[in-house]
């Protein structure tokens, strides 16, 4: 890296010579080596899916969650600093409540995504912040339908039919292009979703174990975004494992 | 020691996207006495080492009790430590004010670790991490916990763990057995919280006094054992450990010299991070 | 009261009306503004717009439902922006009638009635009476004149009415409560809301229907005088 | 402007709901409330819900100021979400919504700022029954029986009469047709529209509003000047 010992790269309000912000490049480098994250829009909703690195074999299933609730229509996948995440969580909860008690309605997935972008990218404007070290996810069902947005932590926001971020990212996005989104229901998605994290993306050799977290928000779930079932959450591990083995006989 | 320019401010990432301050803040909780915390379906039992600084002082307490159903035992910065269990006493005043019910030891645990990482220490300049490692016990209506925060405002559930100075010994014993846990009867789990203990020790003798022990479970308050109780369980434990497993004992005992203080916990760190960096968890 | 008060505070003893129709809603109002016992304006417009597609009726102080008609208006532009361009919902609207009147309810005095059409839930009303309550009704009344207008109200409306239906079926009312309330009077303005947008109508105080104990209106009684009456021939 | 429309507090209630009635029973809680929205001595509403259920294990009934009503709902409306996003297997209870309840109460009394309401608040979690009451002026209590506003004087003492703990759904229902029979007779503004609703283990359910027969057919109703010739 080029950047390194030149002095341009660590403050947040320092421009390099060739017009970069170095220390927001870094910041996305936590991101980029975190477990992977998935977010797909299908014909019925949003399935949020998170591969969970379990650093110790006696932490408990379920503990130091990644995908969090914002409001009852949106929830939120976190790549990259987990306790940075929850920052951002906080703010879209408080962000989301505050729209419902003026406007006397639930906040828009658009208008939600702009306001997180906008504070995401605030911590990148003042030398005494340093910016989030996490992207996240944010999925959510209003009456506009679906809707998919990634932030990164230099606070730009897209939406997407598919996204993808952490370490499995490139890998997890071909397999995504291939599935067709406008015909796949939230339940077939599951199943993808959970596919993709355990033989497309895992690494068993390298990472440690892992948890896979997945939530949704669609018409099943009477677009409230909820933990995916877990008899459900069984059966696409399943069938994770079967097309994973399908694939090493191969 | 200087390791490189980015290492010196909490606002700083390093190229490889790390924070070298969150990090060494978590060192400082390998240079605490060890605290160890396992629990039951029933029952969270903590223990930790005591460690005076002189021959003319007495030990630093490590175990506070925050609530009726909630304690934390610290390793770490001690007064970082206290300042988070006060604040801690006083979220669980307040819940209990306005609900008249204890708070979830779920919800009490995030929201130290959201005081913990954000409420800025972790994200500006002019403030550093708390230096404390906090094993948190509890009970709620969903049943007895166990968690661990640490100064990057991580938090997670353990089945059994242990943290600060010589805590792997405790760690690999507890990994060995922490699969028969769930169903231990509250003696068998303060007598396993023992033996960890006196893991750590590196072939100190266990007594009552380098060691404190605290309960919480159903029908039981957080509670701190006094000095006999504990002594009479090392007896009797003591005994049982002797005929039952003689072998055990060598293993901590060739420990004993390689492990001066310092060198000690940084071997100890080196190998716990050779995953990767701790922040990335 | 032999003397009349000018500086006495401008309020709007008032009809004002909202109804529900098979495609959108039609709001209603006299014309009268008061002060103390002098009509201060004799054609004023009750009928306020806040949006394109959402419109408020007002009642009671002038100066406070202008107020807060003011502040719904602009936040609704602010709110209008971030949508990008698209309009309102008619709740969003009303509940932020409702925020201004629920918050400032010891000093206003005003009772409004938000009316609109959008394309989630079509047509809509709510009624936003003195301590800030908010309601969704099929219609609401509103006002001094609504007084008189509660039982009629009970017997003629019906769900499912027609655009003229339900005109006609505020003009009624409207005449009727002017033709008893002292506080209203002037004119009956009509605003109509639907997929289609707004129409606004004017029935002028001599073109209104004439009720019990009321008669047609002339130039002069040498007219009724100078008509040749029938018997004389 | 005077001193006392100067200050910022409600000085009375505008739009306000009559008496809620509520029992426990042999499976959790019955409550029973009319639609009526009164307007002074207008019957402005007829179709105000005054039974909501507050999460999973609660219900409340609400009489008084309508307006605070609403923004007490939408407190609970947003303390149940909190809770609910936790998503960590606590919930809130019947006790701890109530406390809450008594706490808000409270506070804005001693603000002199009062929410302009009697609500009460019954509900079951892990077996437990739960019923009380709390007031405008945070006065708050639990029973097995409860009542507001004019409820008080006309239905409490029915139900210290009849009430007892193993009453069967039907029994509960018949029982409180009875309250809001009495308070449709004699509280100039109940409403005849009344909806009754249940909470048990299983959660909350609002029965469809009907109303309550009513009886006229007393021999001095018809004729009632009979045997006392000249009296009003």
């Amino acid at each position: 890296m080029s950047s390194i010992g030149t002095g341009y790269d660590l403050s947040v309000t320092t421009f390099s010579p060739d017009g970069r912000v170095f220390q927001i490049e870094y910041a996305a480098k936590a991101v980029d080596n975190s477990g992977t994250v998935i977010g797909i829009k299908c014909k019925d909703g949003i399935v949020l899916g998170v591969e969970k690195l379990i650093p110790s074999k006696m932490m408990l299933p379920g503990s130091n969650r990644r995908i969090h609730a914002v409001h009852r229509h949106s929830g939120m996948a976190v790549a990259g600093l987990a306790a940075d995440g929850r920052q951002i969580v906080a703010r879209a909860k408080s962000e989301a409540t505050n729209y419902d008690s003026v406007y006397g309605d639930p906040i828009p997935v658009k208008e939600l995504a702009d306001r997180v972008a906008s504070y995401v990218h605030l911590c990148t404007l003042y030398w005494w912040l340093r910016p989030f070290g996490c992207g996240v996810i944010l999925g959510g069902y209003d009456r506009d339908g679906p809707q998919l947005y990634m932030v990164e932590p230099s606070g730009v926001s897209y939406r997407y039919f598919g996204a993808a971020i952490g370490k499995g990212r490139q890998a997890a996005k071909t397999e995504i292009e291939k599935l067709k989104l406008q015909d796949l229901t939230c339940r077939k998605a599951v199943i993808e979703v959970a596919k993709i994290s355990i033989y497309g993306v895992h690494d068993e050799a390298k990472d440690k174990d892992f948890e896979l977290e997945m939530s949704w928000v669609c018409d099943e779930s009477n677009r409230q975004h909820e933990k995916v079932p877990e008899e459900l959450l069984e059966e696409a591990k399943a069938a994770a494992k079967l097309a994973l083995e399908e694939m090493d006989a191969d | 020691m200087f390791r490189n320019q980015y290492d010196t401010d909490v606002t700083t990432w390093a190229p490889a996207g790390r924070l070298f301050q969150v990090e060494y803040a978590m060192e400082a909780v390998k240079q605490g006495s060890a605290a160890i915390g396992l629990r039951s379906k029933t029952h969270v039992v903590l223990a930790c080492v005591n460690k005076a600084n002189s021959e003319l002082s007495s030990h630093q307490k490590k175990i506070f009790k925050v609530d009726d159903h909630i304690g934390v035992a610290i390793a770490g910065l001690t007064a970082d430590g206290r300042v988070l269990s006060r604040y801690m006493r006083s979220e669980c005043i307040n819940y209990n004010y306005t609900y008249e019910s204890p708070l979830p030891v779920g919800r009490l645990v995030v929201q130290l670790a959201d005081k913990a990482q954000w409420q800025v220490c972790t994200q500006r300049s002019w403030k550093r991490p708390y230096g404390v490692g906090l094993l948190v016990a509890g009970l709620d209506e969903s049943g007895a916990h166990l968690y661990y925060n640490c100064p990057s405002g991580n938090y997670f559930e353990y089945q059994a763990f242990a943290i600060g100075s010589r805590s792997q010994a405790a760690k690999t014993y507890l990994e060995r057995k922490f699969n028969n846990f769930t169903a231990s009867s509250r003696e068998d789990l303060i007598k396993d919280a023992l033996i960890a203990t006196r893991e750590s020790l590196q072939g100190e003798k266990l007594k009552s006094s380098v060691c404190t022990i605290a309960v919480v479970g159903v029908g039981e308050p957080f509670h701190i054992l006094d000095q006999e109780t504990v002594q009479q369980l090392i007896d009797t434990f003591e005994i049982v450990r002797e005929e039952e497993i003689a072998p055990a004992d060598p293993e901590p005992a060739a420990e004993q010299g390689a492990a001066a203080d310092q060198g000690g916990t940084e071997n100890q760190g080196g190998a716990e991070n050779q995953g990767g960096s701790p922040m990335d968890i | 009261m032999d003397q009349v008060d000018f500086n006495a505070p401008h309020s709007m003893g008032t009809t004002i009306i909202g109804v529900t129709y098979n495609g959108g809603v039609v709001l209603g109002a006299d014309s009268r503004t008061s002060t103390g016992v002098y009509v201060a304006n004799r054609a004023s417009d009750k009928i306020t717009k806040l949006t394109d597609n959402v419109y408020v009726c007002r009642s009671g102080s002038a100066a406070d439902s202008q107020v807060v008609s003011d502040y719904v208006r602009y936040f609704l532009h602010q709110h209008t922006r971030i949508q990008l361009g698209q309009p309102a919902t008619v709740k969003v609207a009303a509940n932020l009638v409702r925020l201004l009147a629920y918050n400032n309810k010891n000093n206003l005095q005003t009772g409004l009635i938000v009316g609109g059409w959008d394309k989630y839930e079509g047509g809509q009303i709510y009624g936003v009476p003195l301590g800030g309550t908010i309601v969704q009704q099929p219609f609401a009344i509103g006002g001094s004149g609504s007084s008189y207008l509660y039982g009629f109200f009970d017997q003629a409306w019906k769900e499912g009415m027609t655009q003229d239906e339900a005109e006609e079926l505020v003009k009624k009312a409207v005449s009727l409560a002017i033709a008893r309330d002292g506080a209203s009077g002037g004119v009956v303005r009509t605003v109509i809301i639907n997929s289609e947008g707004v129409t606004r109508n004017f029935y002028p105080g001599d073109q209104l229907p004439i009720w019990h104990d009321e008669l047609e209106s002339h130039n002069s009684l040498l007219d009724i005088l100078g008509a040749p009456e029938p018997m004389n021939i | 402007m005077d001193s006392v429309a100067d200050s910022q507090r409600t000085l009375y209630p505008y739009v306000t709901g009559s008496s809620v009635v509520a029992i426990k029973y042999k499976d959790g809680i019955l409550m029973a409330a009319d639609m009526g929205g009164s307007y002074g001595s207008t019957l402005r509403y007829k179709s105000v819900e005054r039974l909501k259920p507050i999460g999973k294990h609660s219900l409340l009934g609400a009489s008084g100021e309508i307006s605070d009503f609403q923004e007490i709902m939408r407190y609970l409306d947003e303390l149940i979400l909190v809770d609910n996003m936790w998503d960590d297997g606590n919930s809130l209870g019947p006790k701890e919504v109530h406390n809450y309840l008594t706490r808000v109460m409270y506070n804005r009394r001693n603000k002199f700022n009062p929410l302009w309401n009697s609500l009460v608040l019954g509900g079951v979690k892990k077996g437990e029954k739960y019923l009380g009451t709390v007031n405008m002026i945070g006065i708050n209590y639990e029973d097995n029986h409860v009542a507001t506003g004019l409820g008080n004087h006309l239905a409490r003492p029915i139900l210290r009469d009849e009430w007892n703990e193993n009453l069967t759904f039907e029994e509960g229902v018949k029982l409180l047709e009875k309250c809001m029979r009495v308070l449709l007779y004699r509280d100039r503004s109940a409403v005849n529209k009344i909806q009754i609703s249940k909470i048990t283990e299983e959660g909350a359910t609002v029965y469809p509003p009907f109303s309550l027969r009513t009886y006229w057919e007393f021999s001095a109703f018809q004729n009632p000047t009979a045997g006392a010739e000249g009296s009003w």
